[in-house]
C-alpha cells in the first residue's frame, strides 16, 4: 500500500436562527429558555447602547480611544451564558457583551478606556481576566488558567476570545498547540469579523475556513454563525462539556462582523464598501431575536420602549460611576510595581524626580502627600 | 522647500527613495489602503501598487522575520510596526538574526532593513501604545538606533536609513507626529547617521536629549533664561559622544532627558561615557530627567510619568546650584 | 440548512521503495534515473561517514558540539535533487546532505561547529543559507527569500527545513501564516524524526500527522516516508512543481528518525528505548538504496569497498582543509559588525580593551597587528 | 552541609520547594526525564511526576505564556529556557505582561513566577548560548533580576526567588555550573533579593561584578596584591547601591566587570550611579571591563569577548594609577 490515507477531517457550520428569522426548531431545542432568551437580549440591547454611548465620551473627550463591540453581542454573550459561572473568560477586548453578563460591572470597561489601570482590577470571583491589548497574547493565560485547574483536579476550563487577526501571531499557535498535546481543556473562540482595522481577512488566513486552524493541533473544530446567539450557545455548550469531560481544547470560529471602526481612532470608509457593512446590518444579532421574541408573543414595541429607558439609566448610571471615582493620584502608577517597593523606586515615587540631586528627599520639596514614605 | 509636519516629512523620504530604487518596499499591518494608523504611508499603496507596499498578517515576528529575507534576497524592506509596544513578538528576530546575519555569515549575507517604529507617550493612547525601549536595542550590537526630533531631520536620517547597508531601528516619535511643522526641502538629502546635532549652543550646561523630548528640553532653556547647550542625539547608536564630549568640556555640567526608564535607559550609557571622558572637566554629577522605574501608567497619569519642562527645569537649577 | 459542511481534507502518505526494500515501480517510475541514484548514494555513504568522523573529532576536542544527521539523509538530499540548481535552500542543522548535493563544500559545516563563523560564509550562488541554531526562525527567512523572487518574475522558489520540534514555535506558524495568504511559493519541508531532544514528537505535535500542520493555511500537505529517497524526490518535485506553477506553498512532512544522539552533548539513552532504534535502524534509507542497487546489479561489494575508500579520503580531505584554515585573528569578530565600523568599536578593536582608560589608543600598549588601525 | 556544585545546589532548592509547596512546578525543554541539558532538574522527573514537572512544546513564549497563566491562578511556576539566547521569543511575554500584570490590574491578578536562564559564555557552545542579556531585563520594570555567582547563594537566592510574589529572572551562569563546589546547608535558608555580598574588603579600589565574572575579579585581586573590595551585585534589579556607594566612598575607585557589551550594560547604570553618589569621593573615573559591543563571536574567539583577569588587572592598574 505505497499511498494511503492518513488523515481526514470534516468541518461543520452550525446555525439555528438565521439571518431571516427563521428559527431551526429542532436544532434549536432547548438550547435557550425564553426566560433567559429575554435575560440575553437585555444584555445585548444594553451592551449596544453603551457602544453608543461610549463613542461619543470619546468624541466629546471624556474618554480615550474605544473599540466598539457592535454586531459581535452573541459571540461572547453566547458564550457566557452556555459556561460555568466559574470558567475562565480570557478576553481580547470586544467581548464587553460576554463580562457583563459574567457579573462585570460597566465602570470597569469604561475606566479601562477612560485610561486608568483600576478598570482592570477585577474581582477574583468572576473568573474574568483583564482586556488584552497586544493581540494574541492572552490565550497562552488561559491555557495556563486551565492548566492549573487541570493541575488541581478542578474542573474548570477557560474560554479565550480572539480576533481573526489574532488568529496571525505565533502566541495563538502556541497556545493552541501547548492546550492540545498537554491536554488542556481551552475553549478557542474566534471572532471571525474579517477584518483586522483595515486588513481584511484573507490576508490573515486565506484558507476555506478560520476553523481549520484547529485542525493543525488535532481538535475538534466548529463554525458557527456568530450572529445567531442559538448557535453560539449550542455550539460552546456542547464544546465544554468535552473539553471539561475529556480535558481537551476545541476550536471555534464565529463568523460575525465588526459593523462599527476599528475604534473611535479608526474611518473604516477609507477601507471597506459600505455596501458591504449594510449587507451585514441585515445580519446583526439583536435584530433577529428581538424578531424571534416577537414571534413568540414575549415582546412588544411597549416593551421595547422600556428596556430601551432601562438600559440608558443603567449606562448613565455607570457612566457616571466612571467618571466620579477619584483621580488617581499622581504616583499611584509606583504603588503596584511590586509586592514590595524597592527602596530606588520609592525615593522616586517619594520626590517624582529621578535626577539624583532631586531625589535627596529633604530637598526635593515634593514629598508626596499620599506615600508617607 | 514645503512646510511640513513630521508625518510628512517621513512619507516623502518613502515616497522619494521608492520613487528612485525599485528594491525599497513596506509592509506591515494597515500600511496599505490606509495608509497606517498615523497615516505615515498614506498615499503610497495607491502610488506603488499593492506589491510594493503590502499590507500583512496581523504578526510582528513575521513582518520582520520575512523582511530580514526580503534583505537578504537584497531588496531594502521597510517594515513597519505599528506601536513600539509590538516590538516584543519581534525582538527575536530583531536580535538573534537581524542583528547577528552580517557577522554570522562574515559578511556573506547582510540585512539592509529599516524598521520603521512609532515611539514614546503623549498621546492618551492604550497600554503599550507609549513606551521607549531605544536603550533594549542600543544594547544590542549590529543594529543602529535612530530617534528624529524634528521633521527635517526625520526626512534626512530616514533616507540615510533606508539607505544603510545595515539594520537601522528608526523610531518615531509620535508625540510630535504633528504637533509642528517645519520647512522640509523637496529635494533629497541625507543626514548622517550617528551625528548628534547641537540645537543651541551655551556655556553653562549642556543638555543632551532625543527624540519628542527634545522639544521639552527647549521650553525648559527657554524658560531658564541661563546659557544651555542642547545636543539632540539623532543616533542612539553609534552615539555621537565627539560633540557631548566636547560640550561637556565646555559647560562642566550635564543633564540628560529622556522618557524611558531610567535605570538602564540610554541615558546611563551618556552618564558613564561622561565620567569616562570628561572626568576632570565635571563641575557637579551628570543628572537624568528620565521616565520612573515604572511601567508606562495608562494615560490619566502618563504626564506625570513623562519628564516635563518643569522636572528638567529642576535639574537644570539643581545641577547649577551644585 | 443549518448545519453544513465547510471545510473537509483528506493527507496522503507515499512510500516507493519501502523499509523492507519493496520498490513501486509504478510509483517510482522516472523518479530517480539509475545514474542519478548512484550519484544520490554515494552522497549519502558520504554523509554518514562524515557524521562518525566528526562525532570523534568532537570526543578528541577537535570540534563543539555536533549534531548527526544520521538516518536523515535521504530527506534534504531528495529535496536537493528535486530542486533547481539555484532554488533556495533554508535549512536547520540537520541537512548536511543535501547541502553538499547542492555544493557546499564539507569544510563549511566543520568550521561552523569547530565555533568559526567563517563556516556560514557561504557563497551566494549555491543559494543556501547557513545553519540556523534558533529554532523555527529560519523558515521566515525562507518565506522572504522566495517573496523576494516573486516580487522580482523570477522563478525561484525556497525550501525550508525544519524538524517536528519548530513546529511548535510560533514562527513556524507565521512563515507559513504569511506565504499561505500572500501566494509565496516555499515548500515547507518538516523532518519529522520523532524526537527534539528528549521530547518526544506526540508533545509537539499530537494530531495524528504533522502534515496537517499545513491545514490551518489551506495548504497542500503531504506527507512520506522521508528514509525512501524516491518518495521525497517526488513528493518534492511535484510540490516545487505545484509552488512554482501557482506561486502557492506546500507543506511536507518527511517521517524519518534520527539515529543518532541529539548532539554530541546529548544521550540518548537517557530518555529512549533502544528497541524503537534498532527499530528504525532497519529502516535506514541508506540500506534500502544499497539493495536496490544490487537488485539492479548497478552495486557490489567491491564497489561497495572502494566508495568507502573514496568517502573516507575525502572526508579526511575536508577535516585536513578546515584544521588548515589559519585561525581568525583575535579580533576578528569586530570586522563584520557592520558595513562601516562605527569609531567607538574600532576604538575597541584596536585596544582589546573596553575600560576608558584603556582605550586611549597610545597607552593601550595593545594595539593589533592585524587591524592597522 | 555538602560539598556541592552551583548545578546540584540549585537542584537542592527546587527539590526542597518542590517537597515544602506544591504550588510550585516546573516545565520547560527537557526538564523532564532527561533532567535539563545542563541536568539542572535531573531526578525530579522521577520524584515529582509528570504533572509537576514537565516537558513543554519547543516554544519559548508558550513556556512564559502559560506559566503567566498558571501563576495568575495562584501556581508557581518555575520555568526553565534552555539558553538565554532562546530568551528572544518569550520577550514579549515576559515584559508585555509578565513585567505588567500587577500594576495594570493594580493588584488584582501578580504573577510569581521563576524563570531559570543558563547565561553567559565560556562553555564551548555554539551560537546564541553565551550571551548575557542581563541589562535587558534590568531596563524592563516589573521584574527582579538575579544572578548568582556560587552554589551557596544559588540555593538561597532561588528559593527567595521562588517565594517572591513577583517575577524573577533568574541567571544561572552556566560556566561555573560546575567550575566548584562549596559547602552548601542542607536546610532551607534564604539569600535576600536585592542585598549584594561583599566578596572580600580593601580600601584601594572597589571591583563591582556579577555572575561568573566574580571568579575572574577574585584572580585578578589575588594577583594585583592590592587591597581590593569585591561586591558580588547577586541581585541586578533591585540592585543594592547601598553597598556600592559605602565601598566606593570609602576606595574612591571602581571598576564594573561584566560579560555583556559594554554600552548600555548594566554597568552603565552602575557608573552612572557611582557618579551620582559619590561624586566629591571619586579619585578616578569609575571603568568598566565587558564584553565588547559586538556579537560573542563563535567559541573559536569567546575567550578573547570575555573579560579575562588581564583585562581586569589592567583596568585595576589603570585607575590605580590615575
Ligand atoms: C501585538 C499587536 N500588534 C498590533 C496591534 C495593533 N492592533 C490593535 S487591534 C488590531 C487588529 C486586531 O484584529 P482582530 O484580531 O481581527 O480583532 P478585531 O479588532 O477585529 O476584533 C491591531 C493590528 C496590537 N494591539 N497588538
Ligand atoms: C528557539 C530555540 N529554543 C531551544 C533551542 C535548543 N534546542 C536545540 S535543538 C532542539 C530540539 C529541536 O528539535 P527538532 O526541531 O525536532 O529538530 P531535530 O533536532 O529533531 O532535528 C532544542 C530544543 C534552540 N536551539 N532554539
Ligand atoms: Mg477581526
Ligand atoms: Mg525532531
Amino acid at each position: 500500500m505505497p499511498t494511503k490515507t492518513v488523515f481526514t477531517a470534516e468541518i461543520q457550520y452550525l446555525s439555528i436562527l438565521n439571518e431571516h428569522g427563521k428559527f431551526d426548531a429542532k436544532l434549536g431545542k432547548d438550547v435557550i429558555p425564553d426566560k433567559d432568551l429575554l435575560v440575553l437580549y437585555e444584555h445585548m440591547v444594553r451592551c449596544r447602547y453603551l457602544d453608543e454611548v461610549a463613542f461619543k465620551l470619546q468624541r466629546s473627550g471624556r474618554m480615550g480611544t474605544y473599540p466598539q463591540n457592535m454586531g459581535q453581542e452573541a459571540t461572547s454573550l453566547g458564550a457566557a451564558y452556555a459556561l460555568n459561572k466559574d470558567d475562565w473568560l480570557v478576553p481580547c477586548y470586544r467581548e464587553n457583551c460576554g463580562l457583563f453578563y459574567r457579573g462585570l460591572p460597566m465602570e470597569y470597561i469604561l475606566l479601562h478606556w477612560m485610561g486608568d489601570e483600576r478598570g482592570n482590577a477585577i474581582p477574583r470571583e468572576l473568573y474574568c481576566t483583564p482586556l488584552a491589548i497586544p493581540i494574541g497574547t492572552q490565550m497562552l493565560h488561559a491555557t495556563g488558567l486551565a492548566w492549573a485547574s487541570k493541575y488541581r483536579g478542578e474542573k474548570r476550563i477557560a474560554c479565550t476570545f480572539f480576533g481573526d487577526g489574532a488568529t496571525s501571531e505565533g502566541d495563538f499557535h502556541e497556545a493552541a498547540n501547548f492546550a492540545a498535546n498537554l491536554d488542556i481543556p481551552v475553549i478557542f473562540f474566534c471572532q471571525n469579523n474579517f477584518w483586522a482595522i483595515s486588513v481584511p481577512g484573507k490576508i490573515q488566513c486565506s484558507a476555506p475556513t478560520v476553523a481549520q486552524r484547529g485542525l493543525a493541533y488535532g481538535m475538534d473544530c466548529f463554525q458557527c454563525d456568530g450572529n445567531d446567539i442559538f448557535a453560539v450557545v449550542k455550539t460552546v455548550r456542547d464544546a465544554a462539556k468535552y473539553a471539561r469531560a475529556k480535558s481537551r481544547p476545541v476550536f471555534i470560529e464565529a463568523v460575525t462582523y465588526r459593523l462599527g471602526d476599528h475604534t473611535t481612532a479608526d474611518d473604516a470608509r477609507r477601507y471597506r464598501d459600505q455596501a458591504e457593512v449594510d449587507m451585514w446590518k441585515q445580519r446583526d444579532p439583536i435584530l433577529r431575536v428581538r424578531q424571534l421574541l416577537k414571534e413568540r408573543k414575549l415582546w412588544n414595541d411597549s416593551k421595547e420602549a422600556a428596556l430601551k429607558e432601562k438600559v440608558e439609566k443603567e449606562v448613565h448610571a455607570a457612566v457616571e460611576r466612571a467618571e466620579g471615582i477619584a483621580a488617581p493620584s499622581r504616583n499611584d502608577f509606583f504603588d503596584h510595581m511590586y509586592a514590595e517597593l524597592p527602596e530606588d523606586l520609592r525615593l522616586q515615587r517619594d520626590t517624582m524626580q529621578t535626577h539624583s540631586l532631586g531625589e535627596v528627599l529633604e530637598e526635593s520639596g515634593v514629598r508626596s502627600q499620599e506615600s508617607g514614605g | 522647500m514645503a512646510n511640513l509636519t513630521l508625518v510628512q516629512a517621513i512619507n516623502l523620504a518613502l515616497v522619494q527613495e521608492m520613487e528612485k530604487d525599485d528594491r525599497v518596499i513596506i509592509l506591515g499591518e494597515d500600511v496599505g489602503p490606509n495608509g497606517g494608523v498615523f497615516r505615515v504611508t498614506e498615499g503610497l499603496h495607491k502610488r506603488f501598487g499593492s506589491s510594493r507596499v503590502v499590507d500583512s498578517p496581523l504578526a510582528e515576528s513575521g513582518i520582520i522575520g520575512t523582511s530580514i529575507g526580503l534583505a537578504m534576497a537584497g531588496l531594502r524592506p521597510v517594515p513597519e510596526i505599528q506601536f513600539e509596544g509590538f516590538l516584543g513578538p519581534a525582538y527575536d528576530q530583531i536580535c538573534s538574526h537581524a542583528a547577528r546575519m552580517r557577522t554570522r555569515t562574515r559578511g556573506a549575507f547582510t540585512v539592509p532593513l529599516t524598521i520603521r517604529i512609532p515611539v514614546g507617550g503623549g498621546i492618551h493612547a492604550p497600554e503599550l501604545h507609549s513606551d521607549s525601549p531605544e536603550a533594549i536595542y542600543a544594547h544590542t550590537p549590529g543594529l543602529k538606533v535612530v530617534m528624529p526630533s524634528s521633521p527635517y531631520d526625520a526626512k534626512g536620517l530616514l533616507i540615510s536609513a533606508i539607505r544603510d547597508p545595515d539594520p537601522v531601528m528608526f523610531f518615531e516619535p509620535k508625540r510630535i507626529y504633528r504637533a509642528f511643522r517645519e520647512e522640509v526641502p523637496e529635494d533629497e538629502y541625507t543626514i548622517p547617521i550617528g551625528k548628534a546635532r547641537t540645537v543651541c549652543e551655551g556655556d553653562d550646561l549642556t543638555i543632551v536629549s532625543w527624540g519628542a523630548s527634545v522639544v521639552q528640553c527647549m521650553q525648559a532653556i527657554e524658560k531658564s533664561g541661563k546659557s544651555i547647550e542642547l545636543i539632540d542625539l539623532r543616533t542612539i547608536y553609534p552615539f555621537d559622544m565627539d560633540a557631548i564630549e566636547a560640550s561637556v568640556k565646555k559647560t562642566g555640567r550635564c543633564v540628560i532627558v529622556h522618557e524611558a526608564p531610567k535605570t538602564c535607559g540610554f541615558g546611563a550609557e551618556i552618564a558613564a561615557r561622561i565620567m569616562e571622558k570628561c572626568f576632570l572637566y565635571l563641575e557637579a554629577p551628570v543628572q537624568r530627567v528620565a521616565g520612573f522605574d515604572t511601567i508606562m501608567p495608562y494615560y490619566k497619569l502618563e504626564l506625570e510619568y513623562m519628564p516635563d519642562t518643569a522636572r528638567i527645569a529642576r535639574a537644570i537649577e539643581d545641577v547649577g546650584a551644585y
